[in-house]
């Protein structure tokens, strides 16, 4: 179809859009309508050409392009396979979907700053395309940084105290997590084998033979709680303190970019870094599987405490990121389909639950699940949509949620871990305990007075119900037909 | 032409030196193009040199007089020369576009013999970073000792008391070396580097106390000079009570020129199996270089004058690079001598940045950065970078040198230094995002929140921009871009510039 | 001219012990003036060394600029610094 | 701090007595600086350089470049104290300092400068261009005859001696002297042989290369001098005068 060269550039295009866009959008900060067509048109560019590349990838190649030398033994590299495939698809598209409902939400609420914040969000989705596409651990740790970087004016957006504190935290623990700890090991790592370059399946791993055990675990525990976007307890603190940025923002660290780059980078290092053989021999899965089933069930019980509802849903993100890294870390070909299907599935899942809490605050400045009773009469789009997504959370079918939790219970019963399988189904049960309440009073709950007396609450304007409905239609669709992703995710495993 | 250049990277800097004092009565703009012409001459020179050694392989002499070494003086320009040469010839052009408006703040008048000593004071650096012999070495280290003297004292004021106290430790340091000299110079007759190092791997001088006592006393004054950690007391109020452009010239350059003296002593006269094994005190060496790191980073922190917190970075980065040439292998020296070409440069960025936030609010703690971001963008942006770099993220410089040093670290053993340099980095982190975030924000306490909320909505008119001049921005924009593109060609400096000066032995 | 180690070392011995009193003594007199002078005894006697030792370009420049021009510029130095001052 | 201060230097006396237990006996013959270099010199020095003294040979030629550095150090020197002590403006109050009173004691002091001070400046002359042939050159020369001037300002006042050497001109031969010396290294240079190799005045002053190399040491010789002899003076100047060359001691 097309040239092979074309697959060369490509990548680099993917990756380059919305860093090209980030001048043009800087420039045209006095024209609104302008520079939002920058955005949209760097990121219909973008998930073009990540699209395009879609039928090489899955007729089973694997690109590489060098970039730069930037050490004697290490470039920067991209590499396009399967597993960074699924992620950059999801990320690309996502961001035409953020973009549509960031233009309504920040124009809705008549915020400040707009160009930067379009310019942070470019550029953090060029790290996130970055890290997708990184073909060694050193080009990975770069983009992730860069993504640490670029996100902290988006968090920081409001610039009050509360914005402050929580972008504090949030630089905090990234740079923390990943200068104090991934930094180290990537260098240990480098000196133990001499290369960083991701190995070509997941079973063998880039460690030599003969490496002492305890560095092999050192090393891994820096890396599972180094990447602190994976939200991993105790490295979670910094993602409800970030709930402060405007939604739009959360909507992208929670569903699309940060929070999956660092599950995305867990999930890489873990498969391509150890391989699942040296896992599975120093029983580093196991362990990591408990951490994480910790880190489930205790999110989840503190989700079913909070009236904010993005807390809630932050909470929720903390714990539900945790599955794919338990699905990686059961180490069964189905258990780590089943948390890659996460990926996509939660992203879709979660981006529209943010979207609806954004919203339900454009529509009537509300953000307390108390206050929300009897909303869903005069907002039934929002609530509908946040229903269906709620029921991905909770892994329901046919929405996509119930295709990891299946993929998992079995994955995790192909492990023989029973413990595993209660923690599963008691996050089911969480899970339902703390969105049910909210689809429920929405539509069948009492409206309070400020509800039912205010004329002028209606649903949030069409620009943010748009990618608003599309996502939780897609979040079905990935229930229906599962089978589009799972070609990707098959192909990983084998 | 082209063998002759070795010698015009010095005598152009020193004629206009020389010059500069007797011009005064042209007035300051014919002195300033004078400087300038002659430092861009003489970066010239240098980078033809250095391509002429990248391009042969092979160090360049220079045999002065035409004698013949080791009766004869030599210059030696080889691969770690000519990136130092380099860097010192950019850092000094720069600094010197850049002094156009600051340098008159402190000198109204005789501008043309501060920049004579300015001249003067680059001369001694290159000289140093070219010289083929020791003594020679030290007559270069004294021109430069004194001219930093002068220019730190215009800083008036306090400054006067800091360069003293500097002025006393800065003597002591080059006696010591010159006394180190005299001691293998007795035991060995002779001055040459090369014809030292045939001399001292004989096996007889191997064991002799009095080497080892020379050694000892080489090292000790240029740890003195370099402000490596428990003999740096001098450098912090020196640096930071100097005028803007003096503090541009020689914040980057001093210390790392010490520090290229450090290896040249260690590699290039002594031997690397001599420091290592018949020495030992690599361990020893190892712990202060912590301690350095750990501590001036610390103290750093609890700096509220940006200049004074800048010093005292100097000072664990000092440690940095003490470290890593001591760690004894390939990785800890590479990761030392592209961190003297990388620090110079960061600290250039970092200082030319503050500099022009000090231009133009004329309030040197950290108050005055306050909404940079909106006033001066460019600037904070540099200064941004600066940052990132000495916190070491990807992808500019700062985080290629601390990889090295890490990767050194950890093949040594070094889990001391390991642990410094992470928690170092980790406290750089700290201290530029307070400044930061207080440029993002544009307040610093918490009380005046209300204020700095309001500003941001209120519109573009609030706040209006005003960066420096433009002689000011464009070096500190082209040392911003320095930094990235240091990052970014590592591989290039590594594989064509210090991978050839790695020592035998490694 | 033959060097012989032995020859006149009692006046080699003088000649340091005069040395060290004179640079213990510079570093103890409170006057600032006084103790430029004793510097430039100590100057004096270095000089008197190096010619000992042959070394007679040496002992002139001492002489010149140890002796007399250093002398002078301290004390020129000193008389601006209270001559009581503890450093 | 007094204490530890005394520690240190006692560390540093044991450290340097240590060394000497390995040095080569005092003036030994067979010590490597003996042996290493200076039988090179001494025997090839005269006919390279037709310069007798070997001292002055190696100074000014084999290690020229140092010399002109050294020269430097000195130019930087008094370029230093003069930006930090000199003063432009006047008559703003200053520290009351000692000044020893004049009169009275004029006469004889004058009467000895008038004397000495000639022979002092033909003597210092004679040091400097007699450098070829016996102990002395440019550094000593250029030293006695700054002092010679130090000594008239001391014996008149400064005043006096500003008169007939003035600021200007001492500054201007502060830069000229280490400017000749350079020069005359460019010249070298130019002529096709490298930096301060002196035999490229050969052409020049029609002589052979050796001869050249002599004429060249005497040259350089004499900038060292100048720029020696301005240094001391305008050193004596700023620091006697406290900067504003008004009144010294």
């Amino acid at each position: 179809m097309f040239p092979v060269s074309f697959y060369q550039i490509a990548p680099v295009i993917a990756l380059c859009a919305s860093l090209l866009a980030v001048p043009l959008i800087a420039v045209s900060g006095r024209h609104p309508n302008l520079r939002e067509f920058w955005t949209f048109a760097a990121a219909a560019l973008k998930f073009a050409m990540v699209l395009s590349l879609t039928g090489w990838i899955l007729a089973g190649n694997v690109i590489t392009v060098d970039l730069i030398n930037v050490l004697p033994d290490i470039s920067i590299q991209l590499r396009v396979d399967s597993f960074g495939m699924v992620f950059a698809l999801v990320s690309s598209f996502l961001w035409i979907a953020a973009a549509l409902y960031t233009v309504g939400y920040m124009r809705g609420l008549a915020e400040h700053a707009q160009t930067r914040f379009f310019v942070c969000f470019a550029l953090s989705l060029c790290a996130t395309i970055g890290v997708a596409f990184s073909g060694n651990l050193l080009t990975m740790y770069l983009f992730y940084e860069m993504l640490s970087l670029s996100t902290y004016p988006l968090v920081a957006h409001h610039q009050d105290r509360e914005g402050r504190g929580g972008a504090r935290k949030y630089l905090t623990f990234l740079l923390g997590g990943s200068v104090g700890m991934v930094l180290p090991a990537m260098i240990i790592l480098f000196s133990l084998s001499g290369n960083l370059d991701f190995a070509d399946n997941i079973y063998g791993g880039i460690i030599p033979q003969g490496t002492g055990n305890l560095l092999v675990t050192i090393l891994f525990v820096a890396f599972l709680f180094g990447f602190a976007k994976n939200g991993i307890m105790p490295m979670h603190a910094w993602l409800p303190g970030a709930m402060v940025a405007p939604t739009p923002v959360s909507a992208l660290l929670h569903a699309v970019a940060v929070v999956k780059v660092g599950v995305f980078c867990t999930a890489r290092v873990m498969l391509y870094i150890f391989g699942i053989d040296v896992m599975d021999e120093l029983n580093l899965g196991v362990a990591a599987a408990y951490i994480v089933s910790f880190t489930i069930v205790t999110a989840s019980i503190i989700a079913l405490t909070k009236d904010n509802l993005k807390a809630r849903l932050a909470y929720s993100t903390i714990s539900q990121l945790s599955y794919i890294i338990l699905g990686v870390a059961l180490l069964t070909p189905s258990a780590v389909q089943g948390g890659l299907i996460h990926i996509v599935n939660h992203a879709f899942a979660k981006i529209t639950l943010f979207f609806c809490a954004g919203a339900i605050y454009v529509a009537s400045r509300k953000k307390n699940i108390s206050e929300m009773s009897g909303l869903g009469r005069v907002m039934p789009f929002t609530f509908g949509a946040f229903a269906l997504a709620s029921l991905s959370m909770i892994g329901a079918p046919p929405v996509g949620g119930f295709i990891t939790k299946w993929y998992l219970l079995v994955g995790a019963l192909d492990a023989g871990q029973t413990a595993i399988i209660l923690v599963l189904l008691a996050s089911t049960m969480l899970n339902v305990a703390y969105f049910g309440p909210v689809t429920y009073k929405a539509f069948f709950g009492k409206p309070n007075d400020s509800i039912s007396e205010n004329p002028k609450i209606k649903e949030a304007p069409l620009i943010m119900l748009v990618p608003i409905v599309a996502a939780a239609i897609i979040s079905v669709l990935l229930g229906i037909f599962p089978h589009i992703m799972m070609q990707f995710v098959r192909m990983v495993t084998t | 032409m082209m063998d002759q250049t070795p010698v015009f990277i010095i005598a152009i800097p020193l004629f206009a030196s020389l010059l500069l004092t007797l011009i005064g009565p042209l007035g300051p703009r014919v002195a300033y193009g004078l400087l300038i012409g002659a430092l861009s001459l003489s970066l010239g020179a240098s980078l033809a040199t250095m391509v002429r050694v990248v391009q042969t392989g092979q160090a360049i002499h220079y045999y002065m007089g035409d004698w013949l070494p080791p009766m004869g003086i030599e210059l030696v320009i080889d691969h770690l020369s000519a990136a130092v040469l380099v860097m010192i010839g950019v850092c000094a052009l720069l600094s010197g576009i850049y002094s156009m408006h600051t340098a008159g703040q402190d000198n109204h008048d005789r501008l043309n013999n501060y920049y004579a000593l300015f001249s003067l004071l680059v001369t001694g650096l290159l000289g140093m970073a070219s010289a083929g012999d020791v003594f020679n070495l030290y007559v270069l280290l004294e021109i430069s000792a004194l001219a930093s003297y002068g220019l730190l004292a215009r800083g008036g004021g306090k400054a006067y008391f800091a360069t003293f106290k500097y002025l006393v430790m800065g003597t002591i340091g080059a006696c010591f070396y010159l006394l180190g000299v005299g001691y293998i110079y007795i035991m060995t007759g002779s001055l040459n580097m090369a014809d030292l190092a045939d001399i001292l791997s004989r096996e007889s001088l191997q064991e002799s106390v009095s080497i080892r006592i020379g050694f000892t006393l080489i090292i000790l004054g240029i740890w003195t000079k370099m402000a490596l950690f428990p003999l740096h007391a001098w450098l912090p109020n020196a640096y930071s009570r100097a005028g803007t452009a003096t503090a541009c010239l020689i914040a980057p350059l001093m210390t790392k020129v010490s520090v290229y003296i450090m290896l040249r002593m260690m590699f290039t006269v002594f031997s690397a199996d001599y420091i290592f094994n018949q020495i030992a005190w690599s361990s020893l060496v190892i712990y202060m270089a912590s301690a350095a790191v750990v501590l001036g980073m610390i103290t750093a922190f609890a700096q509220r004058d940006m200049r004074k917190m800048l010093t005292y970075i100097i000072v664990a980065e000092i440690g940095y690079m003490t470290g890593g040439a001591w760690l004894a292998n390939t990785a800890g020296y590479t990761g030392a001598v592209y961190h003297i070409l990388a620090d110079g440069l960061m600290t250039l960025s970092l200082f030319m940045a503050v500099g022009a936030i000090i231009y133009r609010t004329g309030d040197t703690s950290a108050n005055a950065m306050q909404g940079i971001f909106r006033r001066m963008p460019i600037t904070a942006a540099v200064f941004l970078i600066g940052a990132a770099s000495i916190v070491g993220i990807p992808p500019t410089c700062g985080f290629f040198s601390k990889w090295y040093l890490l990767q050194g670290a950890v093949q040594a053993g070094a889990w001391i230094f390991v642990a410094a340099l992470l928690i170092a980095g980790l406290m750089a982190a700290i201290i530029f995002f307070r400044l930061l975030e207080a440029a993002f924000f544009g307040n610093l306490d918490d009380e005046g929140l209300s204020v700095g909320h309001s500003a941001p909505h209120s519109g573009t008119g609030a706040v209006q921009m005003r960066e420096a001049p433009l002689t000011m921005l464009v070096p500190l924009a082209v040392a911003g871009a320095a930094l990235l593109g240091l990052g970014i060609y590592t591989n290039e400096v590594v594989t064509y510039l210090i991978r050839w000066s790695v020592p035998a032995g490694f | 001219m033959t060097w012989d180690a032995n020859l006149l070392w009692q006046f080699d011995m003088l000649i340091l012990l005069m040395m060290v009193i004179c640079a213990v003594a510079a570093l103890s007199l409170k006057g600032l003036v006084s103790s430029a002078v004793v510097t430039g005894a100590y100057s004096f006697f270095t000089c008197l060394m190096w010619t000992h030792m042959m070394a007679v370009d040496v002992a002139f420049t001492e002489a010149a600029v140890g002796a007399a021009v250093s002398t002078v510029i301290i004390v020129a130095t000193a008389q601006y610094i209270n001559p009581w001052s503890k450093d | 701090m007094k204490p530890f201060a005394r520690i240190i230097l006692f560390l540093c006396a044991v450290m340097m007595l240590t060394a000497t237990v390995d040095l080569p006996d005092w003036a030994d013959p067979g010590s490597p600086a003996s042996t290493h270099l200076s039988p090179g010199f001494i025997e090839q020095g005269y006919h390279e350089t037709a310069t007798p003294n070997v001292v002055t040979a190696v100074l000014a030629d084999y290690r020229s470049y140092d010399t002109l550095f050294e020269s430097v150090v000195v130019f930087a020197a008094s370029l230093v104290v003069m930006l930090v002590l000199r003063r432009t403006s006047t008559g703003t109050s200053r520290i009351k300092h000692f000044r020893p009173k004049r009169e009275g004691r004029d006469t004889i002091l004058r009467g000895a400068a008038q004397s000495i001070i000639p022979v002092m400046q033909i003597f210092a002359l004679y040091v400097l261009f007699h450098g070829h042939y016996s102990p002395g050159g440019g550094f000593q020369g250029g030293v006695i005859f700054g002092a010679s001037f130090i000594l008239l300002s001391l014996c008149y006042s400064l005043k006096f001696a500003m008169q007939r050497f003035k600021e200007k001109m001492v500054l201007i031969c502060c830069a000229c002297g280490a400017l000749l010396y350079a020069g005359i290294g460019a010249v070298c240079l130019a002529m096709g042989w490298n930096f301060l190799g002196y035999a490229g005045l050969a052409g020049l002053l029609g002589v052979t290369d050796v001869m050249a190399r002599s004429h060249g040491i005497l040259a350089v010789e004499a900038g060292v001098g100048i720029t020696v002899m301005a240094v001391m003076v305008s050193l004596y100047y700023d620091l006697a005068s406290g900067g504003d060359m008004e009144e010294g001691l």
